[in-house]
């Protein structure tokens, strides 16, 4: 009888959806949560919704085209997505990268990495609950950012500068002063940002602890990134790995100890400065002059048979491209590995148990791309 | 029947539905100021310019917005519930209204001079927590129901620190009624003696009105508006109007018995026109203090919310009630009050400081949960 | 509470900062030269001709086949006593503006110089209310070249500064 | 990349973990090849997830990390799954290959060694038709729910028409005349 009795009391857990049309979501995700009052008790996410299969597409067009479609499945650093495309294709033909354009391919790449990064910071800040102040500055950084690469490549977004070989064209001639320039702006933008968050106590209240996530069950789930290297994990393809000019460059990889929430954001905050004092190396050791291209560049490009499973470090994580060729013009196959994909894998481990807000939060400090995860 | 409307011989019936239009004039306008004021001020403090296009400096942007919000289709979901949906903005936004009756605007410009006006007023204005959990409710819309249960024990818990520490002045003032305590404040303002109540009115009333970083029930990126996700059109503007006639209604309350509203503080009274400036200067300050934090901080978690509330913003305040009355009773020396209350604002930085910085642990819940789900 | 004063004052210091926005339709940002709308087709202003000669180059390289090129003989052509050196120009040309993904092949792989991305506001401002009006056709493509209205900036792939 | 790196692929696997590998997978059919970046193991498909589980709990080689799970349409040859290892702090990368006659796309699941495999099987399965015996979760992921029938990276699986809005009879007014 007793049970009977309290059975009478039982509450139902409700499922509510939030996405793909959710001012959270970053995108078109969408995740069931399955609540008991406040707290989640399961999250299923549901992906998909912008998948336009770029690899098939890629399959069908020769090497230079596929350019175009690499931007596209990570538009926040289509720089970084580029350059894993691209050495992909070098590495199969058996191209070599004149110096030059080395550096301004890695200069590039952490300018697009701070962007990314910033935009992160925005993004996420709005998630916390601060009306829009954080966007605005995230944005005007990128801004400057973007302005730049409008200035060397034409167009802000979907740069299609990188060419397998090199770069398309030269930057301009105030290149280095205009990066400079940029960099003094972002320097502003990173202490903006570090007083408005890093030591607010509602801020700090609403992050750490929040999103816990342990370095084994990182490594497990395929994390990558800063996502993973809030976890105490120091793993960086650009330190492992040394791709481009990364070797000759001293820096640091930035990690947490607690892997939540705080952490995330806090690695990224440090990752800013890392990347600023990267560029800065780049310049001093970029020469002024010399070519971008190989001096022989067959007019339609051919790689041998062959397979590569290229890597680098995007600003979300290991961008990988898998490439494998059967002596044509174009891709047999090409897998994008995604960063995001495999740190969303892990978000039902780091939001149950936590509150709804803090799910949301969770969602924004693994910083996804859905156009990356869904490719 | 006959009764004095400033200066003026009318019949009571005309004179309320007089005083009635005064105030709905009044406060749509203010509130349409109010929204543009906000608008450009975030926009400053995020280094935009704000609305601009309508009117010199956008000041018609606003009424623009009304005559869209007006012209919109009112729209019901189809399984709402009809009742509720539909009287719930009416709730919400009829109490807020009545606290008008109250204010002490300027000398002798308010609706009623009652007795027990700040009690009336806090018992007005708790009465909209009914509106908002009816619209959540209603609307048959789970974002909307999760907010509006926010927003109900969200007002509630912050309903007990809005209320005692305006006792704690009323204490003081030995009245309840606003315009007697705005006239003793003629030399020096409660906040010199009460910093700490006025302290707590301050958070409280930013919870109370949901505003940051207290939007719980309304997180845009959590809920999606809460309880209005599902209102459209007037009904929606009638929520908004609410939020800012309470917005202007705190402020002005809070000048008054707080900042000595209209009261110049070298004693003598000033004429009609410098009594619009200083009370427009002091419930100026607050709400651009409001503005200020809505740029500036993140939001709480409902459970960090309430326990701020009853955790820290309550003890403090019964503390500060009962030095007031060790004071009044013993006739201690008034100076007692202030270091009192400087040393409680002092307590409730630091404790709040170190409730935000308390040591990282994955609560036993989730741990638990986490277990279920694998 | 050190650090909300913090964040107050932050968002304090950039409320005494200049604007960082543009009030966008009244006032547009410089473009730089180099900048990439949609492609154009370029117009010999000495001979009063397009440059294309419809050899389909970028339609065949078009990685999202947002083109069509047909092309007939020069009526202008010296053979049958006109002023220009082209056998062959373009007869008819669409570009899918909708469809086009701004990635520059075009320009690289021309061979007479005749397609550039246009680098004007004009490019970028070309919202319509039908996806159809976006196909540009001939007449569009040249005009803005006509009138002499975009500064001309063709890369040159691989070229460096020196 | 340095010029090593990018030579073509040679029987000699000098200089890789090559001799690792081999006495960690002893009892295990396994054909090498050397890649351009890592050195690549073909493993029958019945012996996969046995020998990628000894490649994780192997203390010298401890690939604790799944960087890619994907698969290669070669038509007639049958299909290739790929396995992308890495370890997070032996710092050295493998690649795993198992071929599937395209009569029998069947595997087993590599989510018992890899959480991180879960996603990746599910997406190569629908893409490629191919069947992960065991796996805990069986859902399309990027595919609408109900389109099981269909596996888009097939190289059998057509591209869709372009639609063209463009070209003789658009029914522009100026073109006829």
């Amino acid at each position: 009888m007793v049970t009977e009795r309290a059975r009478e009391f039982d509450t139902q857990d409700l499922l509510i959806n939030v996405g793909p049309q959710h001012p959270s979501t970053h995108g078109v995700f969408r995740m069931v949560l399955e609540i008991d009052g406040e707290l989640v008790k399961d999250v299923i996410p549901y992906i998909g919704y912008l998948h336009r299969g770029a690899e098939k597409l890629c399959e069908t067009m020769d090497y230079r085209q596929g350019i175009g479609f690499m931007d596209r499945t990570e538009y926040l650093a289509a720089f970084n997505a580029e350059l894993s495309y691209v050495m992909a294709v070098e590495a199969l033909a058996g191209l070599e990268v004149p110096e030059r354009a080395q550096w301004i391919r890695m200069i590039l790449c952490e300018l697009n990495r701070i962007s990314s990064h910033f935009m992160f910071m925005g993004a996420f800040g709005v998630d916390t609950g601060v009306m829009g102040t954080p966007f605005i500055y995230g944005w005007r950084e990128r801004e400057g950012i973007i302005d730049l690469f409008e200035e060397i490549s034409g167009d802000r977004m979907m740069y299609a500068y990188f060419r397998p070989g090199g770069l398309a064209w030269d930057v301009t001639t105030n290149f280095k002063a205009r990066v400079r320039e940029v960099l003094k702006s972002i320097t502003q933008g990173i202490k903006d940002f570090d007083g408005l968050f890093t030591e607010n106590e509602i801020f700090v209240a609403r992050t750490k602890g929040v999103g816990y996530i342990s370095a084994e069950d990182a490594i497990d789930y395929g994390m990558s990134g800063p996502s993973l290297r809030a976890s105490g994990v120091p793993m960086d393809v650009r330190k492992d790995e040394p791709y481009l000019k990364y070797s000759e460059i001293d820096f640091k990889v930035i990690t947490g100890e607690h892997g939540d929430v705080f952490d995330r954001y806090h690695c990224r905050l440090q990752e800013l400065r890392e990347s600023v004092k990267i560029i800065e190396q780049c310049l001093a050791k970029m020469p002024d002059t010399g070519p971008i291209m190989p001096e022989k560049m067959p007019r339609m490009l051919r790689t041998p048979p062959g397979e590569v499973y290229l890597r680098t470090e995007a600003p979300r994580g290991e961008y990988g491209v898998y490439l494998v060729s059967n002596g044509g013009n174009r891709p047999y196959r090409l897998k994008v590995r995604s960063a995001c994909l495999s740190n969303l894998q892990a978000l039902k481990q780091m939001s149950v148990g936590q509150y709804v807000a803090d799910a949301i939060l969770v969602l924004g400090s693994i910083d996804i791309v859905l156009s990356e995860v869904d490719r | 029947m006959n009764t004095d409307l400033f200066g003026l011989q009318v019949n009571v019936w005309a004179d309320a539905a007089l005083r009635l239009q005064l105030i709905v004039v009044f406060m749509t306008v203010v509130v349409m100021g109010l929204i543009w004021a906000e608008r450009r001020i975030l926009g400053r403090f995020q280094q935009r310019i704000g609305p601009q296009k309508t009117g010199p400096f956008g000041l018609l942007q606003s009424v623009a917005d009304a005559v869209k919000l007006v012209g919109k289709e009112d729209l019901r979901p189809k399984n709402a519930d009809p009742w509720t949906f539909e009287l719930a903005p009416f709730l919400v936004f009829i109490p807020i209204f009545m606290g008008f009756v109250i204010v002490p605007f300027l000398v002798g410009w308010n609706i009623k001079v009652l007795e027990l006006g700040l009690l009336y007023f806090v018992a007005i204005s708790s009465v909209n927590i009914v509106g908002w959990v009816m619209a959540g409710w209603g609307s048959d819309n789970r974002y909307a129901m999760i907010g509006g249960l926010r927003a109900a024990a969200q007002s509630i818990s912050y309903e007990l620190p809005l209320v005692l520490s305006l006792l704690a002045v009323a204490m003081v003032a030995g009245t309840l009624n606003l315009d007697e305590i705005v006239r003793q404040q003629g030399s020096v303002p409660y906040i010199v003696w009460q910093p700490m109540a006025f302290a707590i009115f301050f958070i409280a009333a930013l919870a109370e009105l949901n505003r940051a970083p207290f939007d719980i029930p309304v997180g845009e990126s959590e809920v999606v508006g809460g309880p209005f996700v599902e209102y459209s059109g007037i009904r929606w503007s009638m929520f908004m109007l609410a939020e800012y006639a309470g917005l202007l209604i705190m402020a002005v309350v809070g000048a008054s018995v707080f900042l000595g509203g209209y009261a110049w503080p070298l004693g003598e009274e000033l004429g009609l026109g410098w009594q619009v400036v200083l009370v427009g200067a002091k419930a100026g300050l607050i709400i651009f203090a409001v503005f200020w934090i809505r740029a500036s901080l993140p939001r709480l978690r409902i459970d960090q919310l309430m326990g701020y509330s009853w955790k820290i913003l309550l003890p403090l305040v019964l503390v500060q009630i009962l030095v007031n009355g060790l004071v009044l009773v013993y006739g201690w020396s008034e100076a007692i009050l202030g270091v009192v209350g400087l040393a409680g604002v002092v307590a409730l930085v630091s404790i709040t400081g170190r409730a935000a910085n308390r040591p990282r642990q994955i609560p036993a819940r989730a741990a638990a949960l986490k277990g279920e789900a694998a | 509470m050190k650090g909300i004063a913090k964040s107050l004052l932050t968002t304090l210091s950039t409320f005494s900062r200049k604007p960082v926005t543009r009030d966008y339709p009244n006032v547009h940002k410089t473009l730089p030269e180099r900048d990439r709308a949609f492609p154009l087709l370029l117009w010999d202003q000495e001979i009063d001709e397009p440059f294309c000669t419809g050899c389909h180059a970028c339609e065949r390289a078009c990685p999202v086949e947002c083109m069509t090129v047909l092309m007939k003989d020069n009526p202008n052509h010296k053979s049958v006593g006109g002023t220009s050196s082209r056998r062959k120009i373009i007869d008819k040309f669409w570009i899918d503006y909708a469809r086009c993904m701004r990635c520059n092949i075009c320009v690289e792989v021309c061979n007479f110089d005749a397609i550039a991305m246009n680098n004007t506001w004009t490019g970028h401002e070309t919202s319509v209310h039908d996806r159809k009006d976006l196909v540009m056709d001939l007449q569009m493509l040249l005009s803005q070249s006509h009138a002499g209205a975009i500064k001309e900036w063709v890369p040159v792939i691989g070229q460096t500064n020196e | 990349m340095t010029t090593e790196e990018t030579t073509q692929p040679v029987a000699d696997f000098s200089g890789t973990i090559w001799a690792e590998v081999d006495r960690a997978l002893s009892g295990v059919t396994v054909r090498p090849e050397r890649g351009l970046l890592d050195v690549i193991a073909h493993i029958p498909r019945d012996e996969v997830v046995t020998a990628l589980r000894r490649l994780k709990t192997d203390a010298a080689l401890h690939f604790d990390y799944l960087r890619s799970l994907t698969a290669i349409d070669r038509e007639a040859d049958g299909i290739e799954v790929v396995y992308h290892l890495y370890s997070t702090d032996k710092k050295h990368n493998l690649t795993v290959k198992t071929t599937l006659p395209t009569t029998d796309l069947n595997v087993p699941t590599a989510t018992t060694v890899w959480r991180a495999a879960n996603w990746l099987e599910r997406e190569t399965a629908e893409m490629f038709g191919i069947q992960f015996t065991g796996h805990p979760d069986p859902r399309t992921l990027l595919m609408p729910e109900d389109m099981t029938d269909v596996h888009p990276l097939l190289k059998s699986h057509p591209l869709a028409e372009i639609e063209v809005l463009q070209g003789e009879g658009m029914g522009y007014p100026e073109e006829g005349a």
